[in-house]
Parts: C-alpha cells; sequence; structure tokens
C-alpha cells in the first residue's frame, strides 16, 4: 500500500507537492471501491449462479444455462431485475430501521475485504490484528438481520432474525477459539504473518501440522458455517419453516443486498481458512518476477478459497437442516469443550515442539490421503451400484 | 450405554453418516443429469416421445365424425359444444359447430370411449399455453359440412382412408376399453 | 415507474428496454403457490426431468421476492381472497400464470359451489395454460411465452405492454 | 362377532331404543333412538365382547323427509365392524355428540354440522371446518342453492362458446 | 479552533458522551435504558484513557486499563441484563419505579 | 488535516449516536443507535493507535453487549409493537446536572496544561499489551477472569432462578 | 406460575406456506420457539366434490375421484369403482383386478416417494426430494403408458380398468423395479441413516397406540404405532390375498413408538413391500378381459354400501346410498388425512415451531384429502 502511495506521488499524477496523506486516502478509496465493486459484489453474483449450478447437478437438475453462455450471465440479469424491481416498504415496518438494515449487513460484508490476502502484496491493509479484525466486522451482520427482524414487524421475520443472532453469538465463541491454536502456533495476528508461516507444500499447512490444528479446522469450518447461516444451519432462512426468516418482506434492491451478502460471506469463510490452516497464497518460489509471481499467488489462494466455497455448497446439496435447541447443544456441548480442550493441547504441543514437528505433518497428510481415498471407494460403489441408465425414452 | 459413550457415539455416528451422504451427492456429479431440455435442446420433439395413449389436447377428424353427439353427451363438464342436424328427408347429418374449451377441459378421455370411428381423440400435442381464454377454444368446424357415414362395403373413399384407419387405430387403443384384445401383452 | 414512462421513444430507450427486459425474463422467480393437484406438477416442473431453473426460474416462498405468480391448481372462494393480498405484496413488475383448467376458468370444478371460477376474476392472468394438470412441459411452455411477452413489454417508454388492470372489489 | 349378532346383543341390552335392525347382504345396520346415542356408543366401546374402539366414519345424510347421522364403527381389537343410524327430524336436526367417546367425532362431526347442518348438542367445538365462518346454509341438503357471489366474487361462468342457433328449427 | 487534533479534543469528545450517558442514566425510567446510559459513560472513560495513553507516553499501560474496563463493562452487561431478566420474570415490568412500589 | 476530517466525523457520529441513545423515545432506537455510538469509539481508538483495544471493543461490544441488549429489550418489550415507549421522567434535574458538571469538567480539561510526551509513532501494540497483561499486570488479569467467571455463573444462577424451583 | 414470562405470539402458518403441503393453515400460539398450541384451519381447497358426485352421475364422477387425492388416485379410482361394484354386484375379471393391483401399486410407490421426499425437503434437504421427484418421473411414465395421465389417471372403471397392459410394458416394468430397489438403497444412505435427520425426527410427535385407534388414524400412521393393521392383509379385498408381502410397523428403533422417525421408516419399507407384490403382480397376471360388461347408463339399485380401501395414505372409506337412479343420492369420502389432522392440534403441544413441520410432513397429510 505505501509503496503504491509513494510510487503515485512521484509519478506526479497529483501533482508534485500533493499531500502525502491526501493521495494515501484517494488511493484507499479508489481500491476499496475497486476491490468491492469489481471483486467482491460479482463474486457474490458469480457465487450464486455456480451454487445453483452445483446444486442442480447434484440433484440431477442442469440448473440455469439459457442466460449468456452456459447460464453464467444469470447473476447479472438477477441482479438488474432486483434493481428495476419497485421498493416496498411495508405499512406495518418501521421505516428507518427496515431501509437501514440491508446497509449494515453489507457493510459486515465488505469490511472483511480490506484484509484479504490475495497474495504477497495484495492487499489492502496487512492489520497486525488482521485475523481479529475479521472475526470483529463479521460480527457486525447480527446488528442488521436483529434490525432487519425487528423492523419488518412480522413474526416470522422476528423469529428468523432471533434466531440468526443466537446463532452467530454462540458460533462466535467455537470459531475464535478455533483461531487461537494457529495464533500459538505463530504469535501474530496479522494475515500475512500466519501465511508467511507455513509452506506451500501441504505437510507445511496448519490444517496437518498436529492433530489438534487438524481438529480446529473442522471446528473453525463448520462453525464459520453457522455464522453465514447456510446450510445445515440455515435456520434463520429456513424456507419451510420460516418463509424467508429475517429478509421475509424485503423485496427488490434491498433483499439483493441480503441476497449478495449470504454469497458473498462464502469467500470470507473460505478466505479465513484458506489462510490460517490451507498455507494461504503460499507457492513455490518459481520466478524472480515480482507480477508473476503475485499473479501465481493469487491464483493459488482463489482456488483453494473456491474449493471451500464449492465444500460448502456441497455440503449444502446433502445436508438436512438441524433444529435450533441441536444448534446450541451442538454449540455448547460438542464445539466449545472440545476446542478449549483443542486450544490446551496446541499449547502442549507447542511447548514440547516450539519449533514445529515435520514428522506429524508427514503422517497427518497421509492420514488426509487414506480417507480421502476411502471416500472415493464409496463414490465409486454408489456409481456402479446404480448406473441410472434407465431412460424410458432414450431418445431425449 | 454411559453418557460419555453416547457423546463418543453421537459424534462418531454424525461423522461416519454425512460421510456417506457426501459420497452419494457427490457421486451425481459425475452422473449424467436427468433433464430433458425441453423446448429446444431434444434431438426430437418431446411431444413425438409420448405413448399413444397420452392424453393431450383434444382433436377431432371431422372426415369420420358421424354427428352422433355421443362425445357431448358423455362430457361430464360440458366442454363440449357440438351442433349437428339431421335432415328428416335424406337422413343425412350436417355437423354445423364443433367446438371444445380446451382451457376447461380436464383431459379425462372419457369423450373419445363412446366415439364409434375414434374421430374425436387425444393427440399427445400438450403446447397451447395462449394470453386469453378465447383463443383456447378450438373451433373445429369453419363451415357447415356433412358427417361421416359408414359404408358397408370395402370401398371407402380412399382420401377418407388412412384418416378412417388412425381413428381405428386410436379405438383399438383405447377408445374401447374391454376384453377384446386381452392377454396380448401376456 | 411514471416518470419513466414519459420518456420518449428514442433508439436508446428502446436498446434498454430490451436489455432490461431481456434481464427481467431471465430470472423470473416465482412463488412458490400450488393450490391443488398442480402443485405436484409444479414441482415436477422444478424437478429433474423439466428443470424450469434452466431459464433462471427460481421458487420463492415469499410473496415479496417473487416476480411471478403460477396460480397451479383451484381456487377456491375461502382462498380467493387471501390470493389478493398475496398478489398486492408482490412488487412490480409482477406476473401471472393461470395453471391448469381449474385456474383458468373453474374448469371440472365450475359445477362446485365453493369454488371461484377462474382467477381472471381477482387478478389480472398473463398466461394461460391448459391442461388438468398440464404437465411440465407445458408449465415450461407457458413460461416462455410469458417471456416472449415480456419481450415486448416497453417500461421506459409509454406503451405498457398490454397489462390491463382487473379491479377486485 | 357377526354385525347381526352385535345388533341383537345391543337389542337385548336396550330393547326398544333400537328401533330397526336392517339385514341386508351388504352393510346391514341398525337404527337407534336419538336420545339413546350415546348410551349405545358407550356400552359398544366398553362391551368386552363388541369392543368398538375406533368411530371409523361419521356421515350425514339428507333424505329430504329426514335427516341421518351414520356411524360406522370398528374395533381394532375384535377386529369387527357395526353401523349405527339415527333418524332425525329435517327441522333442526340435533343429536348429541359422541366426541367424548371418541375423538375422531370432534372433526367430522363439525364437518357434518358444516355441510349437512345437523346440531351435535354438547360438542366442545362446533365452528365451520371446510367453508369459510360467514358462509350462508349448508351445502350437502338437497335443497341447497348457490349463491350467486361471495365477497364480490361472483360464483357463475358464462361458457365462452356461444352455441349457434339450429337453423331449421 | 487549528486543525491539528489534541489531547483536548479527545477529553471534550468524552465529556459530552459522559454526559450524555449520565444524562440516560438520571432520566430512564427503563432499567435497560439505564444499562445502556452506564455502557456510555465507561465508553467515555475508556477514550479518556487511550487518550492518555497515546498523549502521555506511557505505551501500554492505558489501553490495558481500557481492556479491563471493557471486560468489566461485559461482566457488568451480562449480570446487569440477567437481573432485569429476572426482575421482568417477577414483575412483568421493568420500570425501576413500578419495581420499588411493588416491593412493598 | 486528514486526521482532523476523521476525527470530527468519528466525534458527530458518536455524540449523534449518543444523543439518540439518551433522547430518543423509543427504546429499540436508542439500543441500535447505541451500535453508532460503538462503532465511533472505535474509530476513536484507532485513531489514538490502539488496534487491539479498538477490536476488542469491536468484538466485545458490537458482538457482546449490544446483542445482549437487544435480546433482552426484545424480550421484555411487547416484540410485537414498533411504537414502544421509553419513558423518561426528571429531565430538569437531569438537565442541570449533566451540564453543569460537564461543564465544570470541560473547563477543567480545558484550563489545565497536560503535560503531552511526544507521540511515538504507530506501531503494532499487540506484542506489547501481551506482555503488559502477562508480565506487570498479570494479577488484575487473573482477577479480572475471576470477575467475568463468577459474572458468567452469576447469570446463570440469575436467570435460571425460576426454572430451578 | 414458575415457567418463564415471556410473551406469546401468535402466528399464522399458511394457508400459502411452502411445508403446508398444499393449502393448510395454522394458528400457531407460540412462546419464542416452543409452541403452545398449533390449531390447524382447514377447507382452503373445499371443492365440494361430494356434491359433484350427486350431479354427474357414476360414470362421470370418475375423473372427480382423481381429484380427491391426486397423489394416489388410482386408489380414490379404486375405492369409487369397488363401492359401485359392490352396490351393483358386479364381478370384476381377474385380469381387470391385476391391472388395478399393478397400477395402484405403482401409485402408492409414487405417493411414498413423495412422501418421504418432501420430508426431507421440510427438514432442509432438497436434494433427498428432487431424488425422489426423479424416481417419480419414471413411474409416471409408465403410468402415462398405461392410462395416458400422469397424475389424474381416470384408469379404472366399474367393472374393471380401461386400458389393458399396453405390449412391452410389464418388462419395462419390471426393469424399472430392477432399477429402483438400489436407487432406493442410495436414497437411504442419503437421508434415512443420516444423524442429523434421525435427531430432527425421533422422538418427535410421538403418538401413542391408543391415541392413534382414537383418533382414527389410519395407514402408515396407525402401523407406525405399533398396531399390524393392513386392509389389504386382514380384510383382502381385490387380489391381496394372491400375494406374500410383509406389513411393516413401528419398531421405536430411534426413539419413542410411534414417533415421527417411525412413520418415515414404515413408509420406507412400505415402498419395498410394495415393490415386492409389484414383482409377484407382473410375473403372475393371467389373460383374460379387463373389464366387465357394465351398461353406459348404470343405475345400481337402491342401497347403501361403505368400502373400505388400503390407500397409500391408509384406510379409505366411501360411502355410497343409491335410491336407485343413475345419480348416486350421497358419496361420503373418509380419508385418512382428515383423521391426521384432528389430531394436530393435540400434537403439537409443547413441540417447538420447526417440529411442527416435521410432524405435518410425517404424518403426510395432503389437503385435497382432508377438504374434498
Amino acid at each position: 500500500m505505501q509503496t503504491l502511495v509513494q510510487y503515485l506521488i512521484s509519478s506526479g499524477i497529483f501533482g508534485r507537492h500533493a499531500p502525502y496523506e491526501l493521495v494515501a486516502a484517494i488511493t484507499v478509496i479508489v481500491m476499496s471501491a475497486a476491490v468491492f465493486l469489481g471483486v467482491a459484489f460479482p463474486f457474490a453474483g458469480m457465487v450464486s449462479w455456480v451454487e445453483r449450478r452445483v446444486w442442480a447437478r447434484i440433484q440431477s437438475r442442469v440448473g440455469p444455462n439459457r442466460v449468456g453462455p452456459n447460464g453464467f450471465l444469470q447473476w447479472l440479469a438477477d441482479g438488474v431485475k432486483h434493481v428495476c424491481k419497485e421498493d416496498i416498504v411495508p405499512d406495518e415496518a418501521d421505516p428507518t430501521l427496515f431501509k437501514l438494515a440491508p446497509y449494515l449487513v453489507v457493510l459486515a460484508f465488505v469490511l472483511p475485504w480490506a484484509v484479504m490476502p490475495f497474495s504477497s502484496s495484495l492487499i489492502l491493509a496487512d492489520l497486525n490484528v488482521g485475523i481479529l479484525y475479521m472475526t470483529a466486522v463479521t460480527a457486525l451482520t447480527v446488528v442488521g438481520v436483529l434490525m432487519a427482524g425487528w423492523s419488518s414487524n412480522d413474526k416470522w421475520s422476528l423469529i428468523g432474525g432471533i434466531r440468526s443472532a443466537a446463532q452467530i453469538v454462540s458460533y462466535e465463541i467455537p470459531a475464535g477459539l478455533s483461531i487461537f491454536p494457529v495464533v500459538l502456533m505463530t504469535g501474530t495476528l496479522s494475515m500475512q504473518g500466519i501465511i508467511r508461516a507455513q509452506g506451500w507444500a501441504p505437510q507445511h499447512w496448519f490444517l496437518f501440522a498436529n492433530p489438534f490444528t487438524m481438529i480446529a479446522a473442522i471446528i473453525l469450518f463448520i462453525s464459520a458455517l453457522a455464522e453465514g447461516n447456510r446450510t445445515p444451519f440455515d435456520l434463520p432462512e429456513a424456507e419451510s419453516e420460516l418463509v424467508a426468516g429475517f429478509a421475509t418482506e424485503y423485496s427488490g434492491m434491498r433483499y439483493l443486498f441480503f441476497f449478495m451478502a449470504e454469497w458473498g460471506n462464502l469467500f470470507i469463510i473460505g478466505a479465513i481458512i484458506t489462510t490460517l490452516f490451507l498455507g494461504g497464497w503460499q507457492f513455490p518460489h518459481v520466478t524472480r518476477n515480482v507480477v508473476v509471481m503475485n499473479v501465481l499467488q493469487l491464483i493459488t489462494f482463489n482456488v483453494k478459497v473456491l474449493f471451500l466455497v464449492f465444500v460448502s455448497m456441497w455440503i449444502r446439496g446433502t445436508l438436512p437442516r438441524v433444529r435450533i435447541d441441536q444448534l446450541m447443544s451442538l454449540c455448547w456441548k460438542y464445539f466449545v469443550p472440545i476446542s478449549f480442550l483443542d486450544m490446551v493441547g496446541t499449547a502442549i504441543w507447542v511447548a514440547i515442539w516450539p519449533n514445529g514437528n515435520e514428522w506429524s505433518g508427514y503422517v497427518m497428510f497421509a492420514a488426509g490421503i487414506v480417507v480421502g481415498v476411502i471416500f472415493v471407494q464409496r463414490v465409486i460403489y454408489y456409481l456402479r451400484r446404480s448406473r441410472m441408465e434407465l431412460y424410458f425414452r432414450p431418445t431425449i | 450405554m454411559t453418557a460419555i459413550g453416547s457423546y463418543f457415539r453421537n459424534i462418531k455416528d454424525a461423522v461416519t453418516t454425512i460421510f456417506e451422504g457426501m459420497a452419494v451427492t457427490a457421486s451425481h456429479f459425475v452422473r449424467r443429469p436427468y433433464t430433458v431440455q425441453y423446448p429446444d435442446r431434444t434431438p426430437m420433439r418431446v411431444q413425438d416421445t409420448l405413448p399413444i395413449r397420452y392424453r393431450g389436447i383434444l382433436e377431432v377428424d371431422l372426415e369420420i365424425c358421424t354427428g352422433c353427439l355421443a362425445c357431448e353427451r358423455a362430457c361430464p363438464i360440458d366442454c363440449i359444444v357440438m351442433v349437428a342436424e339431421k335432415d328428416p328427408a335424406t337422413r343425412a347429418i350436417t355437423i354445423s359447430q364443433f367446438d371444445i374449451d380446451i382451457a376447461k377441459c380436464m383431459f379425462c378421455g372419457l369423450c373419445s370411449e363412446p366415439c364409434p370411428t375414434g374421430s374425436i381423440h387425444h393427440t399427445t400435442e400438450f403446447e397451447g399455453a395462449d394470453f386469453s381464454l378465447e383463443s383456447l377454444i378450438k373451433r373445429f368446424v369453419k363451415e357447415p359440412i356433412p358427417a361421416y357415414k359408414a359404408k358397408k362395403g370395402p370401398e371407402t373413399d380412399p382420401r377418407i382412408a388412412p384418416i378412417l384407419d388412425r381413428g381405428m387405430h386410436f379405438l383399438d387403443e383405447w377408445a374401447q376399453p374391454g376384453g377384446e384384445k386381452s392377454g396380448s401383452t401376456t | 415507474m411514471s416518470l419513466l414512462n414519459t420518456l420518449p421513444d428514442y433508439v436508446l430507450t428502446t436498446k434498454t428496454d430490451e436489455l432490461l427486459n431481456w434481464m427481467r425474463k431471465s430470472s423470473l422467480w416465482y412463488m412458490l403457490f400450488g393450490l391443488a393437484c398442480c402443485a405436484i406438477e409444479l414441482m415436477h416442473t422444478g424437478g429433474p426431468r423439466a428443470d424450469i431453473e434452466r431459464f433462471g426460474a427460481t421458487p420463492r416462498a415469499s410473496a415479496r421476492q417473487s416476480d411471478l405468480m403460477i396460480v397451479a391448481g383451484t381456487l377456491t372462494l375461502k382462498m380467493a381472497l387471501r390470493t389478493r393480498l398475496l398478489y398486492d405484496q408482490m412488487p412490480d413488475p409482477k406476473y401471472v400464470i393461470s395453471m391448469g383448467s381449474c385456474a383458468s376458468c373453474g374448469g371440472l370444478f365450475q359445477l362446485a359451489y365453493s369454488v371461484c371460477d377462474g382467477v381472471d376474476k381477482i387478478l389480472p392472468v398473463d398466461v394461460y395454460v391448459p391442461g388438468c394438470p398440464p404437465r411440465p412441459e407445458a408449465l415450461t411452455e407457458g413460461l416462455l411465452k410469458l417471456q416472449e411477452k415480456i419481450m415486448s413489454e416497453r417500461w421506459l417508454t409509454h406503451q405498457n405492454g398490454s397489462r390491463e388492470q382487473v379491479t377486485v372489489a | 362377532m357377526e354385525a347381526l349378532a352385535i345388533y341383537q346383543r345391543l337389542k337385548d341390552q336396550f330393547g326398544d331404543q333400537i328401533l330397526e335392525i336392517v339385514d341386508r347382504k351388504t352393510d346391514p345396520y341398525c337404527v337407534i333412538a336419538p336420545d339413546a346415542v350415546v348410551e349405545v356408543a358407550r356400552f359398544m366401546r366398553d362391551d368386552p365382547e363388541i369392543a368398538m374402539d375406533c368411530l371409523s366414519n361419521q356421515s350425514g345424510v339428507d333424505y329430504k323427509d329426514r335427516m341421518e347421522v351414520v356411524y360406522h364403527l370398528f374395533s381394532y381389537a375384535k377386529r369387527h365392524g357395526a353401523v349405527l343410524k339415527v333418524k332425525l327430524p329435517r327441522e333442526n336436526p340435533a343429536v348429541e355428540t359422541v366426541e367424548k367417546l371418541w375423538s375422531s367425532a370432534n372433526w367430522m362431526e363439525r364437518e357434518i354440522f358444516d355441510l349437512i347442518g345437523v346440531n351435535f348438542t354438547g360438542h366442545s367445538d362446533l365452528r365451520r371446518i371446510l367453508l369459510p365462518e360467514d358462509w350462508v346454509g349448508h351445502p350437502l341438503r338437497k335443497d341447497f342453492v348457490e349463491p350467486l357471489e361471495y365477497h364480490g366474487i361472483s360464483t357463475v361462468r358464462e361458457s365462452p362458446i356461444i352455441r349457434l342457433e339450429s337453423k331449421r328449427k | 479552533m487549528s486543525g491539528a487534533i489534541g489531547l483536548d479534543h479527545f477529553l471534550i469528545l468524552s465529556l459530552i458522551v459522559f454526559a450524555l450517558g449520565m444524562f440516560c442514566v438520571l432520566t430512564r425510567r427503563n432499567a435497560i435504558g439505564i444499562l445502556m446510559g452506564v455502557e456510555l459513560i465507561l465508553n467515555s472513560a475508556n477514550i479518556n484513557y487511550l487518550a492518555f495513553a497515546f498523549y502521555g507516553g506511557g505505551r501500554y499501560d492505558g489501553q490495558i486499563f481500557a481492556i479491563f474496563v471493557i471486560m468489566l463493562a461485559a461482566a457488568e452487561a451480562v449480570i446487569g441484563l440477567a437481573v432485569v431478566l429476572a426482575i421482568y420474570q417477577n414483575f412483568r415490568t421493568i420500570d425501576v419505579g413500578a419495581t420499588e412500589s411493588l416491593r412493598g | 488535516m486528514l486526521q482532523a476530517i476523521v476525527f470530527y466525523a468519528l466525534s458527530v457520529l458518536t455524540i449523534g449516536s449518543a444523543c439518540i441513545v439518551a433522547f430518543s423515545r423509543n427504546i429499540v432506537y436508542s439500543t441500535f443507535a447505541l451500535l453508532g455510538a460503538f462503532m465511533g469509539v472505535v474509530g476513536i481508538y484507532v485513531l489514538l493507535a490502539a488496534d487491539f483495544v479498538a477490536m476488542v471493543q469491536l468484538l466485545v461490544y458490537v458482538g457482546g453487549i449490544l446483542v445482549l441488549t437487544i435480546f433482552a429489550v426484545m424480550l421484555t418489550q411487547g416484540i410485537g409493537d414498533v411504537a414502544i415507549s421509553n419513558r423518561a421522567v426528571g429531565l430538569v434535574p437531569a438537565v442541570v446536572t449533566a451540564v453543569i458538571a460537564t461543564g465544570v469538567m470541560i473547563y477543567a480539561v480545558l484550563h489545565t496544561h497536560w503535560h503531552v510526551a511526544a507521540t511515538a509513532p504507530i506501531a503494532p501494540t499487540t506484542y506489547g499489551i501481551g506482555n503488559a497483561l502477562l508480565g506487570r499486570f498479570m494479577l488484575p488479569f487473573e482477577v479480572a477472569s475471576l470477575v467475568l467467571l463468577s459474572a458468567l455463573v452469576g447469570a446463570v444462577v440469575i436467570s435460571r432462578h425460576e426454572a430451578r424451583e | 406460575m414458575n415457567t418463564l414470562h415471556t410473551e406469546e405470539m401468535t402466528l399464522n402458518m399458511g394457508p400459502q406456506h411452502p411445508s403446508t403441503h398444499g393449502v393448510l393453515r395454522f394458528v400457531v400460539r407460540a412462546d419464542g420457539e416452543i409452541m403452545r398450541e398449533a390449531v390447524p384451519d382447514v377447507g382452503y381447497l373445499h371443492r365440494s366434490i361430494e356434491k359433484i358426485a350427486e350431479k354427474v352421475g357414476y360414470h362421470g364422477f370418475m375423473p372427480y375421484t382423481d381429484r380427491v387425492d391426486y397423489v394416489c388416485a388410482m386408489f380414490t379410482n379404486q375405492g369409487w369403482a369397488s363401492a359401485c361394484e359392490k352396490l351393483a354386484g358386479i364381478e370384476v375379471p381377474k385380469r381387470g383386478e391385476y391391472c388395478r393391483v399393478i397400477a395402484a401399486e405403482f401409485n402408492r410407490l409414487a405417493s411414498h416417494l413423495l412422501s418421504v421426499g418432501t420430508m426431507a425437503m421440510d427438514i432442509g434437504a432438497m436434494t433427498p426430494f428432487t431424488h425422489a421427484l426423479r424416481e417419480r418421473e419414471m413411474i409416471n411414465d409408465l403410468i402415462e403408458e398405461l392410462c395416458g395421465a400422469r397424475l389424474t389417471f381416470n384408469y379404472m372403471r366399474i367393472g374393471g380398468v380401461a386400458f389393458d397392459l399396453p405390449p412391452g410394458w410389464r418388462e419395462k416394468a419390471l426393469a424399472y423395479l430392477d432399477h429402483f430397489e438400489p436407487i432406493f438403497d442410495e436414497y437411504n444412505a442419503l437421508i434415512s441413516y443420516n444423524k442429523i435427520y434421525i435427531e430432527r425426527l425421533a422422538n418427535v410427535g410421538v403418538i401413542s397406540a391408543a391415541d392413534a385407534i382414537n383418533y382414527n388414524l389410519v395407514g402408515p400412521n396407525l402401523r407406525a404405532c405399533g398396531i399390524k393393521w393392513d386392509i389389504r392383509k386382514d380384510v383382502p379385498y381385490s387380489v391381496y390375498r394372491d400375494f406374500d408381502f410383509d406389513v411393516p410397523v413401528g419398531e421405536g428403533r430411534w426413539g419413542k413408538l410411534g414417533d415421527a422417525m417411525d412413520r418415515y421408516m414404515v413408509r420406507i419399507r412400505e415402498l419395498a413391500e410394495s415393490a415386492r407384490i409389484l414383482r409377484q403382480a407382473l410375473t403372475r397376471i393371467p389373460s383374460g378381459p379387463v373389464l366387465a360388461k357394465v351398461p353406459r347408463n348404470f343405475k345400481p339399485p337402491a342401497g347403501e354400501c361403505q368400502v373400505r380401501i388400503e390407500s397409500a395414505r391408509g384406510d379409505m372409506g366411501w360411502y355410497v346410498v343409491s335410491d336407485g337412479t343413475a345419480y348416486p343420492w350421497r358419496v361420503h369420502v373418509r380419508t385418512g388425512s382428515f383423521a391426521a389432522m384432528g389430531i394436530m392440534q393435540k400434537l403439537s403441544r409443547g413441540l417447538m415451531i420447526a417440529d411442527l413441520v416435521t410432524i405435518i410432513a410425517s404424518l403426510d397429510v395432503i389437503a385435497p384429502e382432508i377438504d374434498r
């Protein structure tokens, strides 16, 4: 960031005597706008299209494929349609809060992008409390959701909002506790610092560093799904129970904001886990060219994140929804104690091997491969068992 | 089962069953989707793939309609309106109106059962969506035409013969329920 | 929309209109409004064989977020008033497909004492789909017909397609 | 136990409260006095040999000169059934409820009240069930006339097909 | 007032927030309203701590005190709200005046 | 210059929100306005080079206390009602007290000669805070954790009071 | 009162709600997530089919019976046809009865598939639902080839069935059954044994055997309470006497006996039993006519009868009164869903809102069957 600002000043675009702060402020604003409008929002849209396609394939359907090549422009059509729609504020609703709520949710969705470590240089702000910032600002969603649920003056919305708040607040605890093992091992809260502490090879990722980090990664992923209101924890917008949850009364543009934040949050979930456990943008040092390196790192990071996004879609296509009391007992009876023990375990591990244990990385990675092989075997078993070749009208 | 045992068994159950479920859904990524991409991306029209018994939109072959009004009487909801008059002198029947309200029709097939020639029958056509109810009325008779009269001998009008054959085919297939050709499939 | 409707019919506005209509028709989210028999075929239309989502039509549970109301099934008098309420909750532009005989004109239940003979008595209907119930492909064809209609609409210029309003007590 | 034997046992127990035993090939039944419904029903439920633990069907029939309420009883314990009938006057038909004996009677009696208009005295929640609360009349009575409109929605629909006038007539 | 922001600015800001919090505490009959006022007062105290830490040179002491204050605020909120809910369960109201009159 | 703009913007946000908290007749508005006040204070902390404290403030106040407050409001008020009153009493004495107290203190602030040390360059504070917490401030830290634990237990005891009987 | 005093809300669920399976309405009095009571309000699909029967005559009423329960229309067809046959004393040809059983059992497969599919959808899993729909599409194809319609079959006639099996249909049907059994295992692996799913269903909406009889629950709902009663087995009608099949009953393996999981598993196992019956029927079908001679102007003698059919939703009673004319005097259909809705109010007390959805789905209520 600083280098960019220095470069801009020296290039003279802003004139010789432009004050540093002004240039910095303009750069930050332009860069942020570019990231939000050019990356975050389109990404949220595209993810919604990908999700619909992935989901459709799981359900042996095709999914949206008519708008643009393979239906790729579906998200654009949805977005433009929503913007052009009539904007309804229900008579019974509280107009101020009703209008304010979507912006809060979007705020909580765009703020984390500031510390998103796309590559070794591409990061808006490498805060030294980056991961803490990430968890803190995503919590803002709760307020927006509660506001939406209450101000709609619809009981289904209210129940959705309260469910969402209860869920996000509860799952923040196991999520926060699962971050600690990595912080313990690296001694830093900065996103870049954590990534730099890992290597490009899988056995150097924190996911495989020791058994405790692996459990922490799984708990963090599940808790993050719960915080993002994703299946199996999509109680706030449970379609079969609460119509559309806290967003029931929203239409047009305002609904689009909720919609976008939901899918955009997937990227944030993926980015947090990629950063903490999957080695972030780490890529073998193949060239000295900084630009090429950065592009390669960007691709690496995005591939990892998109894989996690895909997994969460896959989970959504597989699992039913839990009930609210089961959700709470899962959090308090299972995740909180396990992640506490996990933290203590990591502390002991770090005390024994302050610089990490090389062998445990290989062992854990091998265990991961074994699980993967068993999984593929099960998939092949199901493929063989029912070949789905029975088409009564094979011509179509 | 002790409490601690059930605690770990719950975790084990959840992990294994979710693992299985994920394997099932993963297998669908490599299977062909079951979708028939209806209007344009099918190798043949969907209508042509439907079985002959399919009760789609009604059609009347006026060439072989005898004007007996059996269909109108059989319809439980009066969606067929037919006007056929018998000339008292020549005993010839003239059909001056044969309208079917497709919007109201319930596609039950009761009208085609009593038809003696298979003139009124269901086709496999199902496309008929329109912007107004009036355009959903099918008018078969444009101007009064004479009704078909079954000839005694083997000589049928060569123009009508294929249509009559088709009618008889429908008759065979499903206009006359009953035992004539029973046992043919086993 | 009142302000927009006053724009003159320039090439730019026409093209914009076409683009917007294209977007709109590609993203017709329909409300889950299964009333009777047709509801099962409506489910099948969203199901694996017919998969209406190919055209961007997604089922929504809330009227506020849907553009299209597929009235699938017999509309009883007890239900009719609520249907009107739901229709009023939908944001403009909104469309209605009347699916099946019962919704179009009462169909076989015109004989019944408790059935509203046709949804067009309470709502403006855009497309009527015949069938009892229509098979999923027939409903898909109805959706395509509706897309045709949307493409012919003009929102920016003064002609507003051919939408007429039905008033109801 | 055969149905006729059950009726005979009832006859022995209640004497002239059992008005008639009709022996037919399909479904023999017995007619009981309206006042004795609950007593007879309770006996049939509690008697260890009859043990009718389930009221499987209850329907009302309008015979233009009288009303009938038909009880189809069934015993899961003994695997046999019986049919009871009550004949009621057409004006203000009323009979005591059997809701306290079989919970399933609750809704069935509400339905009969709604559609036929038989009043069940002592019923805990006798409201209309299928028709809207503000509906007038009991439609399954033979003299029911369909209303022309309901809340401004007309209930008749003209056929769009105009029948051509016959030229010769 | 000059463009440069100094210690005074932060202190005055904190004082205004404090005044508003105090006003809130004094006027509200609603127990939760009072708790919210207390939160405002604690926040204003924190601003003071950090301002003094920043301008006073002793870097971490102020920040650590701020953290302790936040901890206390969390504990206070938890206990306070629990008490409020308990009162609500017993008296069906959280009007502080009303609970007094109900006591006798 | 930039710092001044940011400071005044944050001040307006903080004080405006605090005003809504203090004066709004609707308790739900007050509660949601608390969010603005907290966010403004977070900004002020960042301006004061206390990034860690700012994040803790965000995490604890916004993610925890605020949501708890909203919950409490919703549980104790008619949650179906939009118009929720937030009765205020004794306005005149309160205004007098607040104004006098603030006036006196502002006077004191403005007329005190504060000893201002040279502000250090902005640097990460996490390490320093961590070391200080587990070093010099070990005892208060432990006491604080005890306080939190007892608060937790106390809250559970108070709110489960009824159900236990 | 020592319970937590929070505000009680009155929620209005339906009549248009994604999980009410048609147009049902529930007035839910809830305290937060816990329901005090859910009062069902039905009649939003009351189409006066019983009155129409008095207007359209015996043959003309057959298509209307399809609409009494559109998910398993074969059974309503069969119920009406058997009631008329019993009134008039008509003997159905053997092959006709076999055709009826084959059609009906395929319909039972389709109906149960929809039931278990919507169950999964209501719990929040969309995929099993679409997989069930996919299987239904295949069954629909078969039925369409047999009788020409996908949903409103109008297949049976008084005295038999309308159409004989088309050529080659038997082999297709058997091939479908070969396909169905493995896909059924896959379905179970996907959802039935899923831990979350079991947790959601077990111990929810427990009905005791006495309550089930008292409220006149029928079919799978009754069998899930441990009562082994199946009209096909106990009072065999049609040709069910010829087949060898089991009657699955609830076991209480996952929770208490008679909970939602038991009802679900009874349906799942009935799917397998139906496939068994179908295999036997398809291999044993005799030759002969499929329709008895019935006059077009059908006038049964005056009288009345009740016929009970084991439909997919259980014991369906057709009570028909004839006065000797061409129009029935009174028709009354006693259906399983009507009784199941009656128990809803009792069942819902003290459960969570999410459980209401589970109960509705597990009782497999279909709106037209309640309202007719």
